[in-house]
């Protein structure tokens, strides 16, 4: 609407397929990641770090593990949290019995210890579907909390189980102020959405939807189902991985294996139905739901209605409101806020005509 | 993804204005604030509206009575954690400013994964950790944690009290060769910290440890019961949590185990906890750091001027005098203590999170100072120092009567002096992965 | 000037601006590009073909296709053999076309597909040399006659030969069925094309920057003065669609700064945006007119321009527009002022055409649809 | 049509549950051709599809493809075989664009690992881009070039029908199973379908088998064509030949078609 | 081997108690197709609301009568705005709108009735007694009773009654349903009523088991691998599934726990229902439908 796409065309299918075909867009998003990671460190302060910017960051990036399993492969999970938890302790413990590994390296090796358990837990998937599959998922949810809990080994003998964070040092520089936690968490973010964004763009993207939206004509054009199916469980698990990793270090600092129990994985499954499944921007949107509603509320509510409501009854509340909001968009909407945003964006793109 | 921003911006913006309208600030004030990081709701809510309750109208109480610490009014805001951690971390975040000036005091979580997740925020923030009966151990030590205070009892103390206690029914410690103990723990962490500690211990004085665990949250422990009633064992600890005391007292009686031979830990000791298992818990016992019920000077002197005023937090009455209340009263005490302590040193104005952490280590409350209080009794003698950040380890033992708890015994200590090398051990691996020099405590005044 | 015809000027641009880009057109979902001097390479391949069929000084070849590079080389290099290009437009209607197909008989015929192709062998001499561009359909023809364009371009080696055309001699020639069913022809010589070509360069200032956009048939003698001379003329960069169902969606990607339209290019648009706007009584329609009174406040012209207008041309690809022009029959002034209203401006570049009638059929009734093309030939007879 | 055929079906026999759907059915399919399978509903036709493309193992028989015989095809083998199909109720991938749906159509031709594509390394760049042209050329062939990035679940039936049919072919099948490919066109609609299954035979030589209950289109399409009735064979020959056999008729004026 | 029956006894009551959640699920599955994961949100909600009208004074029936009621509007309330919204859409999205359900009706429950924990007394005495050397519990075995009597009157209901007979031609086939002039609304809603029922049945039982507690809602996790082995579609499948998870997973913690480490009854169920779901993917009792291309 405010900006001009006219003259703006592709001469080859490089770039055609790219993200932004809009220099409006491209200069919009370089200049949002340049707000990103050059302003936001120096405006936000330890409140907008720790409480609302890095729990959103962390919680879009563990939407989108689920989101390409659930949104785009079309297997539903109710596991997330225990991959989450696979990535945490299992970066944990890289960084723990490996002299000398590099903290983003540990990180990469959570995710593919998650990967590979979710490899494991992803297996029945050929058998199984629907929500019949949720019970491998819920399996893996409870059966990796109890190893955990289990045995002490993961915590390094911990006495209360607690995982704490290693000193987060990348190349010697120190990351473990809120800001640079918060730079650490969006660097790491922003690299995996741009993976999972080349993903979904890709050959393998589109086996996921095919898989998704109807598997036996999928198999039929001779994608491999299996593999896809793994492929998506392993790269899901791989993102949810890191995500946990940085929850228990970037954002908390400590954590045990309750932390990643099953109100996490709905929590991360509520992200992506209102965010919008199938969409890699719905990750964001429903995170930032997430965190932003109910500090929304309480916030309002201390300001507005101190003394009026009880606290605890504004809690409930805001229980029936996201179930309520769930529903809502489950009817009016099932592609969520970012089906919104797209709605928006192509009715601005031939504003003031209607269609 | 250039305009992610867009949408929420419109949720931030409001934010932003809530923010905004919330911190408007008055002018600053000579009070003394406590971020509240309370929780209402939830599963444990029961347990979160007594603590706050009590720990509110004692605030409420030195307000209304004396004006305050030295005219210094105490002031406080609530945000709802509803025992989540990040919840926690947010209102944390949200509250250690202050409040309209008034610089914070210290945080009480009353949440063993908050305090955890907010252990080295503290540490950095140069604000107190008050993690009254619970939360980490080894951070009795107080060389290593300087901001975090496991006041009263540590988890190690409990299960060490609750072992001297058995010795003491036994008719003494040697007595305890060849007893049968089985400890019911809850499948966490929480639940596993002591079996360490009650193997050191069945191993030096020879009892027979059996560890059932009871996988979260605990509403089916048939198996558990039936594997006790195999092993008929003369004690079992319950280190519960939730729905599990009660669940467990029900299925004991199931199985035929009697109730007074249950000993319930810190967390399976409140009226929430025995009373929904009916008459299958008559008879339980439970340690305690206070005792309940209203029956001492400090409380009468609550419910006359702020609970007979009207200004009382507890929604539910009844629950005046409880076990979680009593424990608010009690974290109230102990609190405004450290503030009036620091206070004498540092002068008598609202004080920083560090000034009010000296106070805390500088707690001494003998009989005469509780007499004072009106908290003979009900609050444990106590002496902290920069190296014990624990202070009492002493509970009291009590019996539930199918209606309200009865003290059934005196102080009974811990074994601490056993159990400090264990701390120092763990809390000097800790310092050693973390790269914190310890204090030297010689050197603190 | 001998050297003043089209081919010549397309060796000129070629000489003059060999890596500027002469022709785009889109084709399996992007734009392809192509600059002048490989156009000149293309062509001179094309004038060997035609010669190598026997293509001679005043042949014609015909063309019956919707617009694309092909037809539009391929005239050029008839053109450089001296010869005639007469495009057909292949909307006409089935018996039109053939009547115009019998009475030119042509012996070089250019046809975009295999419909065209048969309507093409179905009213020609049987030795008719046809190229077509779209080969699917055809595998199954055996005629010798029959050649694929592209397929003729890798057999033939690259060659540079002279332009033969001259300033005088023809270089299209349209062709049509009045209401009486009389053939009717104008033609166009090199010099004139050129004449009027440079008149509207110079009057408009184009220069090699433009982007012109071609979604019609260069069947009418507008697009021929008016964009195809001027093109040559100036060396701006001619635009082709995909095809005739996305021009629209083309022209947006596009947003050429010259348009060359006739008064059926500009209602349709017209009527597409009218069609599409909000309903005036809804509370957006309200905001729109109020937004584009034209004797508003300050207020209103910003946001009439910002919210309206400026948004508006991008829609319908007229954002970097600068010279709409429009050709053969007057646009209404409510159009007229329509467009007026979205700051542009259309000009109206019209030369009273020249037909001459050829011959006289009374085969069968006239529809009457065709009535609306009676008003010119009045003016001209 | 001399040569070995393309495709054998050697004494097919398949039931469900105990109930026969295809009894002991022979026939050959001769490269290059169009083969009819027609029959009233509930003949077996559909069976039989999915028997070739390995959706169902049939109990009996074999299937020779291209010189090889099968016992028991998976779909997946069937694919990559360079045996292609269209479903009877639209099997498309309804939440992609007709591009992205065509798209997949090429996936066994993908010659890049999907590291190389995600990080845009090694053959990845010019495997999109020839993966992207040859859909784009099925698009054009199709004429669907304005639908494009038309999600497929929003397009009208017969589109999405002639979509299907982009998919198959994107894969560049040696056979093309077509199941009812006009089923609820118009004759229209039927006529521009008939044209591109056409186009398909004799532009890009591939084999075609298709299901088709519109007798007039089938007789003018197909080369050759095969009656079946209740899961046996009734027919096989020329439409001519079929067009004149009594048991053919008898099974058609049997039913009501 | 007293220990072993003993145990293997235990589970089995048990296990009848996960069932008693589990043919709530039937019910609804059955009918609808949806998998309503708010069953456990609806027996906290029961049992929440009967004891704390029974907490403020309305005796044992009236308290059973409202609560009744209450269920009854809650079931008319989710045909209305949750079920007829969303008809036709996939079985996924109907999953996800119940775990929405669930909240809904955790945080209507609290906030009518706040969080407190409330014992439940139904005067069943729990004093165990022994047949024969084995310690049975007379509460266990009343609520094994309740279920039995529960199937009984479920299946009188759906075999004998109109209601019932409808119930069974939707479960069979929507459109004949339909086709017969059987209004699926209103089917809905009367097998949401009865799965309400059902769940304060379940309700009373597990609150006078565990005391009346948010962690009730819980129990549906217990109740999922039962369907799984019982199958989504069998009344006696709920039965014979909560048999099998209750029997086993004491028998697991009992004899493997020591081997692998205590606490596993959380998981068990799950893997088992896994391994039961790869050699039989539609249950014991689940009918497995044709795949149709």
């Amino acid at each position: 609407m405010l900006y001009r796409e006219s003259g703006q065309f592709s001469t080859s299918y490089l770039a055609e397929g790219r993200l932004f075909k809009l220099y409006q867009q491209r200069w919009g998003f370089y200049a949002l990641l340049a707000f990103a990671f050059l302003a936001v460190p120096y405006l936000g302060n330890d409140y907008w770090f720790s409480a609302i910017l890095i729990p959103f960051l962390v919680l879009s990036l563990a939407g989108l593990g689920l989101n390409l399993l659930t949104g785009y492969a079309g297997q539903i999970s109710l596991g997330s949290a225990a991959f989450m938890a696979v990535g945490a302790f299992a970066a944990y413990n890289f960084q723990l019995r490996i002299d000398g590994m590099p903290l983003l390296l540990g990180f990469f090796f959570g995710g593919v210890t998650a990967a590979l358990v979710g490899v494991v837990f992803g297996l029945p998937s050929l058998r199984i579907k629907g929500f019949y599959l949720l019970v491998s998922t819920l399996a893996a949810q409870f059966v990796v909390t109890w190893v955990l809990t289990q045995f002490g080994w993961f915590s390094n003998y911990n006495s209360s189980g607690v995982i704490s964070a290693p000193p987060l040092v990348i190349l010697g520089h120190d990351f473990s102020s809120p800001a640079g936690r918060y730079l650490l968490t969006l660097g790491v973010a922003a690299a995996l959405f741009w993976f999972a964004h080349n993903i979904v763009h890709s050959e393998l993207g589109r086996r996921w939807m095919a898989v998704r939206d109807m598997d036996t004509a999928a198999a039929v054009i001779g994608i491999p189902i299996l593999q896809t199916k793994l492929l998506a469980f392993a790269i899901s698990s791989f993102i949810l991985g890191i995500a946990g990793a940085l929850w228990a270090f970037a954002y908390l600092g400590t954590v045990e294996p309750h932390g990643f129990d099953l109100s996490r994985s709905f929590q991360i499954l509520f992200i992506i139905i209102i965010g919008g499944m199938g969409s890699i921007l719905g990750n964001f949107l429903g995170a930032a739901f997430i965190v932003l509603l109910p500090i929304l509320l309480s916030n309002l509510s201390a300001t507005f209605l101190a003394g009026v409501v009880d606290p605890g009854q504004l809690e409930n509340l805001q229980k029936i409101i996201f179930g309520a909001l769930i529903i809502f968009f489950l009817i009016k909407e099932p592609a969520g806020l970012a089906r919104l945003w797209q709605a928006f964006r192509e009715r601005s793109r031939i504003w003031p005509l209607r269609f | 993804m250039m305009n992610i921003m867009k949408k929420p911006s419109v949720l931030l913006g409001a934010l932003a204005l809530g923010l905004i309208l919330s911190s408007v600030s008055a002018q600053a004030a000579n009070e003394q604030y406590f971020p509240l990081q309370s929780y209402r709701v939830g599963p444990y809510a029961a347990g979160g509206t007594g603590f706050f309750g009590g720990f509110i109208d004692y605030l409420q109480y030195v307000n209304l009575k004396e004006g305050g610490v030295n005219g210094v009014k105490f002031t406080w805001s609530e945000c709802e954690t509803e025992y989540v951690v990040e919840k926690g971390v947010e209102c944390y975040e949200r509250l250690k400013k202050g409040l309209n000036g008034a610089p914070a005091a210290a945080t009480n979580p009353l949440s063993v994964g908050i305090a955890y997740a907010t252990l080295e925020r503290s540490t950095a923030d140069k604000l107190p950790l008050i993690t009254i009966n619970h939360g980490r151990t080894d951070s009795t030590d107080g060389s290593v944690f300087p901001y975090v205070f496991p006041l009263q009892l540590n988890p190690y103390s409990e299960v060490s009290a609750i072992i001297n206690y058995i010795g003491d029914k036994s008719g003494g410690l040697d007595k305890l060769k060849g007893k049968k103990i089985v400890t019911l723990f809850h499948g966490s962490p929480y639940g596993k910290e002591t079996n360490p500690i009650l193997e050191l211990l069945a191993k030096k004085y020879g009892f027979s440890l059996t560890l059932l665990e009871v996988p979260h949250p605990g509403n089916e422990q048939q198996s558990q019961w039936l594997n006790i009633r195999r092993i008929k064992p003369d004690w079992v600890i319950l280190r519960g949590w939730g729905v599990m005391n009660p669940v467990a007292l029900k299925t004991a009686q199931k199985t035929g185990f009697p109730a007074d031979h249950i000993i319930g830990n810190i967390w399976s000791n409140s009226e929430e906890d025995a009373a929904p298992a009916g008459t299958a818990a008559k008879g339980f016992i439970s340690i305690t750091t206070h005792p309940s019920g209203t029956n001492f000077p400090v409380l009468q002197d609550i419910d006359k001027t702020v609970l007979k005023a009207g200004k009382g937090n507890l929604q539910d009455a009844k629950r005046f005098g409880t076990v979680y209340y009593n424990l608010g009263v009690v974290n109230g005490i102990l609190n405004v203590e450290a503030v009036r302590v620091a206070q004498a040193k540092f002068g008598k104005r609202p004080l920083t999170g560090e000034e009010v952490r000296w106070g805390f280590e500088n707690i001494k409350l003998d009989d005469a100072r509780l007499k004072q209080l009106g908290a003979y009794g009900l609050v444990q003698p106590l002496k902290l120092s920069c190296s014990d950040h624990e202070g009492g380890g002493a509970v009291r033992f009590q019996q539930w009567d199918g209606k309200q708890w009865k003290v059934i015994s005196d102080w009974v200590q811990a074994d601490r002096k056993l159990l400090r090398p264990i701390i120092e051990e763990s809390s000097h691996k800790y310092a050693k992965e973390k790269g914190i020099t310890p204090r030297d405590c010689a050197k603190e005044s | 000037m001998a050297n003043n015809t089209l081919p010549h000027q397309l060796a000129h641009q070629a000489a003059t601006q060999p890596k500027r880009i002469a022709l785009r057109h889109k084709h399996l979902g992007i734009w392809h590009e192509q600059r002048w001097q490989a156009l000149r390479g293309e062509i001179g391949q094309l004038v060997d073909i035609l010669d190598g069929f026997g293509f001679k000084r005043g042949d014609t070849l015909v063309l019956l296709t919707h617009p694309r590079r092909e037809a539009l080389l391929l005239s050029l290099a008839a053109q450089w053999l001296g010869g005639i290009a007469a495009p057909l437009d292949p909307t006409l209607e089935e018996d039109t076309l053939a009547l115009l197909l019998t009475h030119l008989k042509p012996a070089f015929a250019f046809a975009e597909e295999q419909q065209q192709v048969d309507q093409v062998l179905a009213n020609s001499r049987p030795d008719v040399r046809i190229i077509y561009a779209e080969a699917r359909g055809l595998s199954a023809y055996s005629q010798m006659t029959l050649h694929h364009y592209q397929r003729l371009l890798q057999d033939t080696p690259a060659a540079a030969r002279a332009p033969l055309a001259e300033a005088d001699q023809s270089a299209f020639a349209l062709y049509r069925v009045n209401g009486e069913r009389h053939v009717q022809v104008e033609h166009f010589r090199h010099g004139e094309l050129l004449e009027e070509g440079r008149h509207l360069v110079f009057a408009e200032r184009l220069g090699r920057n433009e982007e012109a956009f071609a979604a019609r048939v260069f069947a009418t003698s507008g697009h021929l003065r008016y964009l195809l001379s001027p093109w040559l003329t100036a060396g701006f960069t001619l635009n082709f669609p995909e095809s005739i169902v996305t021009r629209d969606a083309d022209r947006r990607e596009l947003g050429p700064t010259l348009v060359v339209g006739t008064r059926d290019t500009y209602q349709r648009l017209e009527s597409l945006v009218r069609a599409r706007l909000p309903v005036p009584d809804s509370l957006l329609g309200r905001f729109i007119t109020y937004a584009l009174r034209p004797d508003g406040t300050l207020l209103q012209r910003l946001l009439g321009y910002w919210l309206v207008k400026r948004p508006l041309r991008d829609v319908i690809g007229f954002s970097r527009i600068r010279v709409p022009l429009l050709i053969g029959p007057a646009l209404p002034a409510e159009s007229l002022h329509f467009f007026k209203n979205l700051d542009i401006h259309i000009r109206t570049w019209d030369k009273i055409a020249n037909w001459r009638t050829l011959s006289t059929t009374t085969s069968r009734h006239v529809p009457s649809g065709q009535d609306a093309a009676a008003d010119d030939i009045k003016r001209v007879s | 049509m001399a040569g070995a055929p393309l495709l054998e079906l050697q004494h097919i026999s398949l039931s469900f549950k105990g109930v026969k759907a295809v009894t002991d059915i022979s026939f050959t399919v001769q490269q290059g051709e169009i083969c009819a399978l027609i029959g009233p509903n509930g003949a077996g036709k559909s069976s039989l599809l999915n028997v070739i493309n390995g959706v169902y193992p049939p109990d009996e028989g074999m299937v020779g493809f291209n010189g090889n015989s099968y016992r028991k095809m998976q779909s997946h083998q069937a694919a990559v075989q360079g045996i292609a199909r269209t479903f009877q109720n639209i099997a498309l991938f309804k939440g992609m664009s007709v591009l992205d749906n065509v798209l997949t159509g090429r996936n066994l031709k993908v010659k890049s690992s999907w590291l190389e594509q995600t990080f845009h390394i090694g053959r990845a760049a010019s495997d999109i881009a020839k993966q992207r042209q040859k859909a784009e050329e099925v698009i054009d062939f199709l004429r669907i070039n304005q639908w494009r990035n038309s999600i497929v679940g929003t397009l009208p039936y017969g589109l999405q029908k002639r979509v299907e049919l982009g998919r198959a072919l994107a894969s560049e099948p040696r056979l093309l199973l077509l199941d009812e490919p006009m089923a609820g066109m118009n004759s229209e609609e039927k006529a521009e379908m008939s044209g591109f299954i056409l186009d398909t035979q004799r532009e890009l030589g591939t084999t075609v088998v298709l299901i088709e209950h519109d007798i007039g289109v089938v007789m003018g399409l197909s080369d050759h064509v095969v009656v079946l009735d209740y899961g046996r064979k009734v027919g096989d020959g020329t439409p001519d030949e079929v067009r004149r056999n009594p048991e053919v008729i008898a099974a058609y004026l049997g039913t009501s078609h | 081997m007293e220990f072993f029956l003993e145990v293997l006894i235990g589970g089995l009551l048990a296990g009848l108690m996960y069932s008693l959640v589990a043919i709530g699920f039937v019910l609804i599955y059955k009918a609808s197709g949806v998998f309503n994961f708010a069953q456990g949100a609806m027996v906290l909600f029961a049992a929440l609301t009967f004891v704390s009208l029974l907490e403020r004074g309305v005796p044992f029936w009236g308290a059973f009568a409202v609560t009744l009621l209450s269920m009854l509007m809650l079931a008319w309330a989710i045909e209305r705005m949750v079920l007829r919204p969303l008809v036709n859409r996939p079985p996924i999205t109907l999953f996800m709108a119940t775990l929405g359900l669930s909240y809904i009706i955790e945080g209507l429950a609290q906030t009518l009735w706040g969080a407190q924990v409330h014992g439940l007394d139904l005067g069943i005495s729990d004093e165990p007694f022994e047949v024969a050397g084995l310690l049975l519990s007379q509460f266990d075995l009343f609520a094994a009773g309740t279920a039995g009597l529960l199937v009984l009157a479920l299946s009188l209901l759906f075999n004998k009654t109109r209601v019932g007979i409808s119930l069974r031609a939707v479960a069979d086939d929507q459109l004949a349903a339909l086709s017969i002039g059987i209004k699926l609304q209103k089917v809905w809603m009367i097998v949401w009523a009865v799965a309400g029922f059902v769940g304060l049945v379940a309700g009373l039982l597990w609150g006078a088991r565990l005391g009346v507690q948010f962690s009730l809602s819980l129990i549906v996790l217990k109740a999922l691998p039962v369907l799984i082995i019982g199958g989504f579609t069998s009344i006696g499948g709920a039965i014979v599934g909560g048999l099998i998870i209750g029997a086993s997973e004491k028998l697991a913690e009992v004899y493997l726990g020591p081997v692998i480490g205590g606490g596993i009854e959380n998981w068990f169920p799950y893997v088992l229902a896994l391994l039961f779901l790869l050699v039989r993917p539609a249950g014991i009792f689940g009918e497995r439908a044709i795949e149709r291309v």
